[in-house]
C-alpha cells in the first residue's frame, strides 16, 4: 500500500466516519432515553438536505416567491396605498435570483428537523410509550412515518435530483500526494466539532444533564423532579437535528432524493450496535471504526465486498459481545 | 400539620399494597416507619412521591392535596423522595448526581451552598466528586442518594431504607449523618427494617402491617420491644 | 343447548362457508387485476402469518422471514432455470433450503435477546442478499433471474388458467393457517408463548429456551420456503427486491396491523392490504387528483392508514373483529336471557 | 445416607458485590429447609445458582443426590426434579390457569401426555385452584398467583420444591393457609427449600433454618436455637433490639 | 404552507377534470397507450420525463386529430421500485384496461422479465433500455415474441466504439496512448456489467491491457477515494466507470478531480443528466461518455422538444424524454398504417417491419434480437466531451458539434 492509498483511506474513512457518527449518535441517544428505535431517523437525513436546499438554493423558495413577487407587483396599483407600500416587497421578491444561500438554508434546515423530530414524537412514539410492546410498534410507526415523509418529499418537490450548494468552494487541500476535496474538509472538521458541542449541551446544560439522567434512570429522574415527558421529544428534537445536519452535509457531496438517507441508517444500525446501543462515546468509535473497516475493505479486498465484510463484522460481534464492542457495562 | 395520609389505597395492576393506610406529620417532626417486607411502605412511599397513581384516599402537604399530582410539581413544592437501594444515575459523576438534585427551579439558586452543606455532612462525597457513581460502594451510593435529596431542598424528606444491605460501621455512620439532617429542622419519615436505626432518630413510630398502620407509639422510649420481637420471630419463647 | 356447542358449530359453519366462497370467487371475479391481487396477497399472507408465530407467539424480533421466503423463490427458481428441475420438486426444495436456512439463522439468534436478535436477522438477510448478487451467473445478479418457467401439469399452463394459481396458493394458505393454528394451540404453542410471556419461569418449568425457538424458526421456514418457489413460478421472475425494505415494511405492517400473536389477523390483513395499496394505486380517482404523483400519496395514505391502525387499534384487526364478535355475542346472549326470563 | 441437595462452597459476585460467599450446607430428604436473612443477604441470589436461573455459582458446586448438577441448564436441572417459585408473583399472564400448570407437567417430567390433564386437575385441587382453572391467570389476586405458582411447580411431583418468600403480601388469614399447605406438601414426601422474611412462618415450617447476611451463612440450627442467636438477633434488629431481647426473655 | 397551495391547486385540478370530462365526450373511438414505468421511488426522475414527454406527444396528435380515428389517451401503471410484483401489477392492470393495446416504456423492471408477460397475450410493446436483458430473453425464440421490440439498440457498440475511437484518435494525433492501459470499474447490474466486461475484452483484442477491473454494488458507493488510490498507482490512460447512476458518478468527477491522474475518464450514462452538469459544474470539462439509441441533439425537432418540454414543466427533460416523445410517435405510425388499434399481431408486425427515420436516427429493427439496428446510418453511437459545462457532441462527425480535446488535467507529453 502506498502512503497515498493509506491517506485517501483515512480521509475517506473520516469522512464516512463523520457521516455515520452525526446519524449513529441521533439514534443512539434516542434509544439510550426512550429505549426505542427511531427507523425514521434517514428519512430526517433526507428532510435536512431538502430543507436547507429549499431556503439556500435558487430553484427553491425563491421559485416558489415568484408568483407571489409578480402578483404583488402587478395588483400594486390597483390595491393603492397599500399596494404602494408592497410594491417595494414585490419588487424584492423578484430580485431574488439566487435563493438565500446556506447561511440561512443551514439554520432553516436545522429548525424544520427540530420540529419535524417534535411532530414524529407527538404522533408516531408519545401515544405509545409505556404500552406493552411498545418498541415494536413504534418501529413499524416510524417506518410508515419514513414512507410518508419520503412519498410528501416527492409529491412536493417532485422526483428529480437537487444539489446543494457545497459549503465550501475551491481546490481541493493537497495533503502528500493526495487532494480532499473542502467539503469533506469541512465535514471532518466539522463534525467532531458538532459532536463535542453535543457533548458539551449534555455533560453541562442542564437540560443535556436531563436527558442523560432519564437515559439512566427515568425512575429516579422523576424523583428530582425532570419533567420526563419533556425530555422524551427533547431527545428526538435534539437528534434529528443531528440527522438534519448530517444531511446538509451529504447533500453538499452527493445530490438530494427522496430515497436519500436510508442507506446512511443502515450503516448507522450497524455502527450502534457495533459501539454498544446506548453508549454515545462507543457509537463515536464505532462510526469512525467502521468508517474505516469500510473504506480499507474497498481498498484491500473489493469495494464490492465492503458491506458484506461489514455485515459478517456485525453478526461476529452479535455473537461474541452481544452488547457492542463499547457496551456492557451497565447491567 | 405538615403532611397527612388519609385512608390512602395504591398498588400495582390489580393488587393493592396499600390499603385504606392514614398517617400524618408535623412540622419538623421525624416519623419511623417499619414492618415487615412486602407490606407496602415502599409503595406508600412511591406513591406520595407521585410515582404510582392514588387510587383512594388523600394525600396532602401543607394543606394542599398533592395526591396524583406530576412527580415534577411534588418535588418543587419540597417533598423528596430518597428511593431505596442504588437508585442514582450510575454513569454519572457524584458531582453531577448532585447538581441534578438541585434540578427544580427552588433549588436551582441555592446550588452552590447546598453542595457545601451536603459535603459538610459527607466529606467522602467530596472526595470522591468526580467519581462515576457506579464505582462507588454501597454505603457511598447511599450517602449520595440522600445528598441527592438534600440539594432538593426538602421540607419533608423520604427515606426509604437508608441502612439496607450495609455493613455495621457504614450503618452507624449514616444513621449519625441522618440524625444530623434532622437536627438541622428538616420534617422526615424515615422507612427501615431495622428498628434499633429507627430508634435513634425519630420522634414517632409506624408500624405498618398489610398495608395499614398497625400501631403508632408517640413516644419511641416507650415502644415495646416485646411486641416488635413477635412480630418478627412470632411467639418462640418458651 | 349449551353455549359451547352453539359456538363450535358456528365455528363449522364459517368455516364452511368460507371455503364454499373461496371455491367460488374465480367463478364470480373475472377481473384479471383483483384475481392477480388476491394471489399475491394471499402469498403475502403466507409469510406474514408464519413470521407472527416467531414475532408474535414466541415474542422474538426478527426479520429472518422474508429471508426465508426470497430463499424459496430463489431455490426453486434457479433448480428450474439451470437445472431444468420441475417446479413441482423445486417448491419443496425450496421449502427445504429456507429450513436449513432458518437453522443457521437461528443457532447465534437464539442466544441473543430484544433488539439484538432484530439486527442480527437483518443483518443476516442481508448477507443473503450480498452472497446472492455475488453471483450472477447463478443467480442473475442485481437484475434477478428471468425465465423462471410458470407452473403446469402436463399441457395445462397455469397461467392460462383463472382458476389454476388462486387454488394453489389457497390451499397452501389454507394448509399453513391450519398447521400454524393447531401449532400455537399445542402444547409446544404453550410453550412459546411461556417464553415470551416471564422467560425465567418457564425455563424454571422445564421448558429448553434454545431447543422451542429454534424448532419456531424451523417450523416457520417451511411454509415462506414454499410460498417463495410459488411466488417465483408466478411471476416468472425471482429478483433481489425481496430482500428490499419495501417488501419488509409492507409485510411486517401486515403481522402488526392484522394483530401480533393472532394468525389469523397477518391471514386477513395481508390479503386486504395488497388490495388497498394496488387499488388505490390503479383507480381512477386517485389518477384523476393527484395526477403523477398518486404513487407516492397512495404509500402516504398507507402510512397514515398503519399508524392510526396502531393509535387506536393496538390489538390489531383481529383484535377488533375478535371484540365485535365477542359484542354481537354478549347481546344475543342477553337477549336471550331476557326471553328466556 | 447421602443429602437430598448439597451445596458446596457456592460463590457469585457481582462487580465488587460478593453476593453469595462461599455458602455450604445440606438438606435431607423429607425435610423443610428455612432460610432467613435481611434484604440483600443473598438469599434469591442463592436459590438462582442453585436452579441456574439467570446464572450459575461462579465457584463451587451443587450435588443432587450426589450428582453434580453445577453448571446444568435451568431446564436440565427441573428435569432432575428441582422446581422453584420466585419472590415476586409471577405467571404466565397470558395463559389460562390451567395452561399454566400444564405448562409444568409437559415438559421435562416423566408423565404420559394421557396423564397431563389428571395431573393437573390434581395439582389444582391441592393448590384450591379448580375453580379458576380457565380463567386468564393476569387476572388472578395476589394470593392465587402464588399459589398457581406453586401448583405448577408440584404437578410434575418433583423431589425438592424450592419457594421463595411464598408468603410476600398475604394477609393473616392467608399467611396461616399457607402454612398448613407447606405442611401438606411435606407430608407427600416432597422436600422443601423455603426462603421467608416473615419468620413466624418461617421459623414455624421449617426443620433447620439457615441465617445469612451479607452473602455469608451467619448460623444454622433449629428454630428455637436460632431464634435465641445473638448473631441472628442482631442481624434482623440491630444491637439495642438484641439487648432488648435479652431483656424480655432474660 | 405549500401543502396548502397545493391542495387548492388539487381541488381545482379535480373541478377541472369533472367538468373537462364532460365537456369532452366524444365520438371518436379511443386508443389507449400504456405506460409502465418505475414512478415512485429511485428511478422517479425518468419514469416523470417519460409520462410527461409522452403526453405531449398525444397532445400533439390528437390535436391534429387523432390517429386513424382515434383519440390516444394515456394509461399510467406505476412499476414503483421495479419490485417483480409491482410490475406484474402494472401488467395486470394495463392489460386489464379496456381498448388498450400498447405499452411503452423507457425501462420497466430490471430484468425485463415483463416481456414473457407481453409476449403471452401478444401486446405491442415497445422498451427504451435494459437491451441486454431484451436480447436475453427474445433471441432465444424470437418468433415468440412478435409483438415486443426495443428502440434501443444493442450495447455492443457500448463495448466496442470507445476502444476503437481511442485508436483512432491516437492515429489522428488528437491523443498519445503510453502503455495502452485502462481501468474499468463496474456496477453489478446487468447494463454495467456487460458493458464492463465487453469493452474489457474488446480492448485486449487491440493489444491492451486492463490494469485494474473492479465490480461495485450498483449506485451505492459514494466515496471512490479508496479506488481512485488504486487507481492512481497505476496511471492508466484511460479510466471508465460503467455504473450508470448520476449521483454517484457525480461524486466519483469530483473526487477523481481532487488530484487527476494523468489519464482520460469515461464515464457511462450519468453525464447525460442535466444534474450531472450542475453538480460537476468545472470538475467535469474534459470528460467523455456516450449514448446509444438517444435522441441526436442538433436536430431541431428534438430541441424545440425540448424546449417545449422546459416551458411546459419548468425543468430541462432527461435522455428518456425525447425518446417517449418518438416511442410515441413509432406506435402513431403503426396505428396509421395498420388502421385497428386491436389487431395486436398487425401492430407487431408493422413496428418489427418500421424502416423510418426518427428523432434517434433511421429506425429499423434486427429480426433476431428484436433490437433497433445499431450503426453510422442507423441508430448511431454519440460521444460527447463535456467542456465548461457545455456538453459537444464530438462522433459521429455527421452530428458532431466541436471536436476532441485533451482535458486540461492531462499532461499529454
Amino acid at each position: 500500500m502506498t502512503l497515498e492509498a493509506l491517506v485517501a483511506i483515512i480521509a475517506g474513512g473520516l469522512v464516512s466516519g463523520s457521516l455515520y457518527a452525526l446519524m449513529a449518535s441521533g439514534l443512539s441517544l434516542v434509544w439510550g432515553t426512550v429505549r426505542m428505535f427511531n427507523f425514521a431517523h434517514g428519512a430526517l437525513v433526507m428532510v435536512g438536505a431538502y430543507s436547507a436546499w429549499y431556503v439556500s438554493n435558487r430553484g427553491g423558495i425563491a421559485k416558489a416567491l415568484q408568483p407571489i413577487g409578480k402578483s404583488i407587483v402587478a395588483n400594486s396599483e390597483e390595491a393603492g396605498a397599500l399596494g404602494g407600500l408592497l410594491l417595494p416587497l414585490g419588487e424584492w421578491i423578484l430580485s431574488i435570483k439566487g435563493g438565500f444561500g446556506l447561511v440561512l438554508g443551514v439554520p432553516f434546515a436545522i429548525l424544520c428537523c427540530g420540529l419535524v423530530g417534535y411532530i414524529m414524537y407527538v404522533l408516531l412514539v408519545k401515544p405509545f410509550v409505556g404500552k406493552p410492546g411498545a418498541d415494536l410498534i413504534v418501529i413499524i410507526t416510524t417506518i410508515a412515518g419514513a414512507s410518508f415523509m419520503q412519498n410528501g418529499v416527492q409529491v412536493i418537490f417532485g422526483p428529480r435530483y437537487k444539489q446543494l450548494d457545497r459549503i465550501l468552494k475551491g481546490p481541493p487541500l493537497q495533503i502528500l500526494e493526495t487532494a480532499i476535496g473542502l467539503q469533506e474538509v469541512l465535514i471532518i472538521i466539522l463534525t467532531p466539532l458538532t459532536l463535542f458541542l453535543l457533548h458539551l449541551f449534555l455533560k453541562h446544560s442542564k437540560l443535556g444533564l436531563a436527558i442523560r439522567a432519564v437515559a439512566q434512570n427515568d425512575d429516579f429522574a422523576h424523583l428530582v423532579g425532570i419533567n420526563v415527558s419533556q425530555i422524551y421529544p427533547l431527545t428526538f428534537v435534539v437528534s434529528s437535528i443531528l440527522a438534519g445536519l448530517c444531511g446538509v452535509m451529504l447533500g453538499g457531496l452527493f445530490f438530494i432524493l427522496p430515497t436519500m438517507g436510508a442507506q446512511e441508517l443502515l450503516f448507522a444500525f450497524v455502527v450502534v450496535v457495533f459501539g454498544g446501543l446506548g453508549s454515545l462515546p462507543g457509537t463515536i468509535v464505532g462510526a469512525y471504526v467502521i468508517g474505516f473497516i469500510r473504506e480499507s475493505s474497498a481498498y484491500i479486498i473489493d469495494l464490492y465486498w465492503a458491506p458484506v465484510v461489514l455485515f459478517a463484522t456485525l453478526i461476529i460481534v452479535l455473537i461474541f459481545r452481544p452488547r457492542g464492542l463499547m457496551g456492557g457495562e451497565d447491567s | 400539620m405538615l403532611f397527612q395520609v388519609e385512608s390512602l389505597v395504591s398498588g400495582y395492576g390489580k393488587i393493592d399494597v396499600v390499603r385504606s393506610l392514614s398517617l400524618h406529620v408535623d412540622e419538623g417532626e421525624h416519623v419511623g416507619l417499619f414492618g415487615p417486607n412486602g407490606h407496602g411502605k415502599t409503595t406508600l412511599l412511591r406513591t406520595v412521591s407521585g410515582l404510582i397513581p392514588a387510587k383512594a384516599g388523600k394525600i396532602s402537604f401543607r394543606g394542599e392535596d398533592i395526591s396524583n399530582l406530576d412527580p415534577r410539581v411534588i418535588v418543587e413544592r419540597g417533598l423528596i423522595h430518597v428511593p431505596q437501594g442504588n437508585q442514582l444515575f450510575p454513569q454519572m459523576t457524584v458531582q453531577e448526581n448532585l447538581t441534578l438534585g438541585a434540578y427544580v427551579s427552588r433549588s436551582d439558586s441555592h446550588k452552590a451552598s447546598n453542595f457545601e452543606k451536603v459535603f459538610a455532612l459527607f466529606p467522602r462525597l467530596e472526595e470522591r466528586r468526580s467519581q462515576r457513581a457506579r464505582t462507588l460502594s454501597g454505603g457511598e451510593r447511599q450517602m449520595l442518594s440522600i445528598g441527592v435529596g438534600l440539594m432538593g431542598m426538602p421540607e419533608l424528606l423520604l427515606l426509604d431504607e437508608p441502612s439496607v444491605g450495609l455493613a455495621p460501621l457504614i450503618k452507624e455512620e449514616l444513621a449519625r449523618a441522618i440524625a444530623e439532617i434532622a437536627a438541622t429542622g428538616v420534617s422526615m419519615i424515615v422507612v427501615d427494617q431495622d428498628v434499633e436505626l429507627l430508634l435513634g432518630i425519630c420522634d414517632r413510630l409506624y408500624l405498618i402491617e398489610k398495608g395499614a398502620v398497625s400501631l403508632e407509639t408517640a413516644d419511641v422510649s416507650q415502644v415495646d420491644q416485646a411486641e416488635i420481637l413477635e412480630m418478627y420471630f412470632g411467639k418462640v419463647t418458651g | 343447548m349449551t353455549w359451547m356447542d352453539e359456538g363450535f358449530k358456528i365455528r363449522h359453519l364459517v368455516w364452511a362457508l368460507g371455503i364454499v366462497i373461496f371455491l367460488a370467487i374465480p367463478h364470480l371475479v373475472t377481473d384479471k387485476l383483483l384475481m392477480h391481487l388476491a394471489i399475491l396477497g394471499m402469498l403475502y399472507a403466507i409469510v406474514a402469518s408464519n413470521w407472527d408465530l416467531t414475532l408474535g407467539y414466541a415474542g422474538v424480533f426478527n426479520f429472518a422471514h422474508l429471508a426465508f421466503f426470497g430463499i424459496g423463490a430463489y431455490t426453486s427458481g434457479i433448480l428450474a432455470v439451470k437445472a431444468g428441475v420441475s417446479p413441482w420438486l423445486g417448491i419443496p426444495a425450496g421449502g427445504v433450503t429456507a429450513a436449513l436456512a432458518s437453522i443457521l439463522v437461528s443457532i447465534p439468534a437464539i442466544r441473543l435477546r430484544g433488539i439484538y436478535v432484530a439486527l442480527l436477522t437483518f443483518a443476516c438477510s442481508q448477507l443473503v442478499l450480498l452472497l446472492l448478487l455475488s453471483q450472477p451467473l447463478i443467480t442473475g445478479g442485481q437484475q434477478g433471474l428471468t425465465g423462471v418457467p410458470q407452473l403446469q401439469i402436463g399441457d395445462f399452463r397455469f397461467r392460462e388458467s383463472r382458476f389454476a394459481h388462486f387454488y394453489l396458493v389457497g390451499f397452501l394458505l389454507l394448509c399453513s393457517t391450519i398447521f400454524l393454528r393447531r401449532l400455537v394451540t399445542s402444547d409446544f404453542g404453550l410453550s412459546l408463548i411461556a417464553l415470551r410471556d416471564f422467560e425465567e419461569y418457564a425455563v424454571a418449568r422445564g421448558i429448553p429456551l434454545a431447543r422451542q425457538r429454534l424448532l419456531a424458526f424451523l417450523l416457520s421456514s417451511i411454509f415462506p420456503g414454499l410460498a417463495g418457489g410459488v411466488y417465483a413460478h408466478f411471476l416468472i421472475v425471482a429478483s433481489p427486491d425481496i430482500f428490499g425494505f419495501s417488501l419488509t415494511t409492507l409485510l411486517l405492517s401486515m403481522v402488526l396491523v392484522g394483530g401480533v400473536a393472532t394468525i389469523y389477523g397477518p391471514v386477513i390483513v395481508g390479503v386486504v392490504m395488497t388490495y388497498v395499496s394496488e387499488l388505490m394505486a390503479s383507480s381512477a380517482w386517485m389518477s384523476e387528483v393527484f395526477g403523477i404523483s398518486r404513487g407516492p400519496v397512495r404509500f402516504m395514505f398507507v402510512a397514515v392508514l398503519i399508524v392510526l391502525t396502531m393509535r387506536f387499534f393496538p390489538e390489531g384487526v383481529w383484535g377488533l373483529i375478535k371484540r365485535f364478535s365477542a359484542r354481537a355475542r354478549g347481546t344475543s346472549n342477553e337477549q336471550q336471557s331476557q326471553s328466556g326470563s | 445416607m447421602t443429602p437430598l441437595l448439597t451445596v458446596d462452597k457456592a460463590t457469585k459476585k457481582f462487580g465488587e458485590l460478593v453476593a453469595v460467599d462461599n455458602v455450604s450446607f445440606e438438606v435431607n430428604e423429607g425435610e423443610i429447609y428455612g432460610i432467613a436473612g435481611p434484604n440483600g443477604a443473598g438469599k434469591t441470589t442463592l436459590f438462582n445458582l442453585i436452579t441456574g436461573i439467570p446464572y450459575h455459582a461462579d465457584a463451587g458446586s451443587v450435588h443432587l443426590r450426589g450428582d453434580d448438577i453445577t453448571g446444568l441448564s435451568p431446564h436440565e436441572i427441573y428435569e432432575r426434579g428441582i422446581a422453584r417459585t420466585f419472590q415476586k408473583e409471577t405467571a404466565f399472564d397470558t395463559l389460562t390457569v390451567g395452561e399454566n400448570v400444564r405448562i409444568g407437567a409437559v415438559f421435562g417430567t416423566e408423565l404420559r401426555p394421557d396423564q397431563y390433564e389428571s395431573a393437573v386437575d390434581k395439582a389444582l385441587a391441592d393448590l384450591d385452584l379448580g375453580a379458576e382453572r380457565d380463567r386468564l391467570a393476569g387476572e388472578l389476586s395476589l394470593y392465587a398467583k402464588k399459589r398457581l405458582m406453586i401448583a405448577s411447580a408440584i404437578v410434575s411431583g418433583p423431589s425438592l420444591l424450592m419457594l421463595d418468600e411464598p408468603a410476600g403480601g398475604l394477609n393473616v388469614a392467608e399467611l396461616s393457609e399457607l402454612e398448613d399447605l407447606i405442611r401438606r406438601l411435606s407430608r407427600g414426601e416432597m422436600t422443601i427449600i423455603i426462603i421467608e422474611h416473615v419468620l413466624p412462618l418461617l421459623f414455624g415450617v421449617s426443620n433447620r433454618v439457615m441465617v445469612m447476611d451479607f452473602g455469608e451463612r451467619l448460623a444454622e440450627g433449629s428454630p428455637e436455637e436460632l431464634a435465641r442467636d445473638d448473631v441472628v438477633i442482631e442481624a434482623y434488629l440491630g444491637e439495642r433490639g438484641k439487648d432488648a431481647f435479652h431483656a424480655i426473655s432474660g | 404552507m405549500s401543502l396548502g397551495i397545493r391542495s387548492v391547486f388539487v381541488v381545482s385540478l379535480l373541478i377541472f377534470s369533472l367538468v373537462g370530462g364532460v365537456v369532452g365526450a366524444q365520438d371518436m373511438g379511443v386508443a389507449k397507450i400504456g405506460i409502465m414505468v418505475p414512478l415512485t421511488g429511485a428511478f422517479g426522475a425518468d419514469a416523470q420525463d417519460v409520462v410527461q414527454a409522452a403526453q405531449i406527444a398525444v397532445d400533439d396528435l390528437n390535436e391534429m386529430g387523432g390517429v386513424a380515428g382515434y383519440t390516444l389517451e394515456l394509461v399510467i401503471a406505476d412499476t414503483v421500485d421495479q419490485r417483480a410484483d409491482a410490475v406484474t401489477t402494472a401488467f395486470n392492470q394495463l392489460s386489464n384496461t379496456e381498448d388498450l393495446n400498447f405499452i411503452m416504456t423507457a425501462y420497466a423492471s430490471t430484468s425485463n422479465f415483463e416481456i414473457d408477460l407481453m409476449a403471452e397475450i401478444d401486446m405491442p410493446y415497445l422498451i427504451s433500455a435494459n437491451a441486454a436483458q431484451t436480447r436475453d430473453i427474445i433471441s432465444a425464440d424470437p418468433e415468440a415474441y412478435g409483438t415486443v421490440w426495443s428502440r434501443v439498440p444493442s450495447y455492443d457498440a457500448y463495448e466496442t466504439a470507445l476502444p476503437e475511437l481511442l485508436e483512432a484518435y491516437n492515429e489522428a494525433g488528437l491523443l498519445s496512448l503510453r502503455d495502452r492501459e485502462a481501468f474499468i470499474i463496474s456496477s453489478d447490474d446487468p447494463y454495467g456489467t456487460t458493458i464492463a466486461t465487453g469493452m474489457s475484452a474488446h480492448f485486449e483484442s487491440l493489444g491492451w491491457t486492463v490494469v485494474g477491473y473492479e465490480t461495485v454494488p450498483f449506485a451505492s458507493v459514494t466515496d471512490w477515494r479508496g479506488l481512485l488510490a488504486k487507481i492512481r498507482e497505476n496511471e492508466p490512460d484511460i479510466v471508465i466507470v460503467t455504473d450508470s447512476a448520476p449521483p454517484n458518478n457525480a461524486a466519483f468527477m469530483n473526487q477523481f478531480m481532487e488530484n487527476p491522474p494523468n489519464s482520460l475518464l469515461f464515464l457511462q450514462y450519468g453525464p447525460s443528466v442535466q444534474e450531472f452538469l450542475e453538480l460537476t459544474g468545472e470538475n467535469s470539462t474534459g470528460l467523455i461518455y456516450n449514448n446509444l439509441g438517444a435522441a441526436i441533439d442538433s436536430k431541431s425537432e428534438v430541441i424545440e422538444i425540448r424546449d417545449r418540454y422546459e416551458e411546459m414543466y419548468g425543468h430541462r427533460g432527461g435522455y428518456f424524454t425525447v425518446i417517449a416523445y418518438d416511442q410515441v410517435m413509432i406506435y402513431a405510425t403503426c396505428l396509421e398504417a395498420v388502421g385497428d388499434p386491436a389487431d395486436r399481431t398487425a401492430i407487431g408486425e408493422c413496428l418489427g417491419s418500421l424502416e423510418m427515420e426518427t428523432l434517434a436516427g433511421f429506425l429499423t429493427f434486427d429480426q433476431e434480437t428484436h433490437l433497433a439496428i445499431q450503426g453510422p446510418e442507423y441508430y448511431p453511437i454519440q460521444f460527447y466531451q463535456i467542456w465548461e459545462g457545455e456538453r459537444i457532441q464530438i462522433e459521429p462527425d455527421k452530428y458532431a458539434t466541436g471536436e476532441f480535446r485533451v482535458p486540461p488535467w492531462m499532461d499529454m507529453e
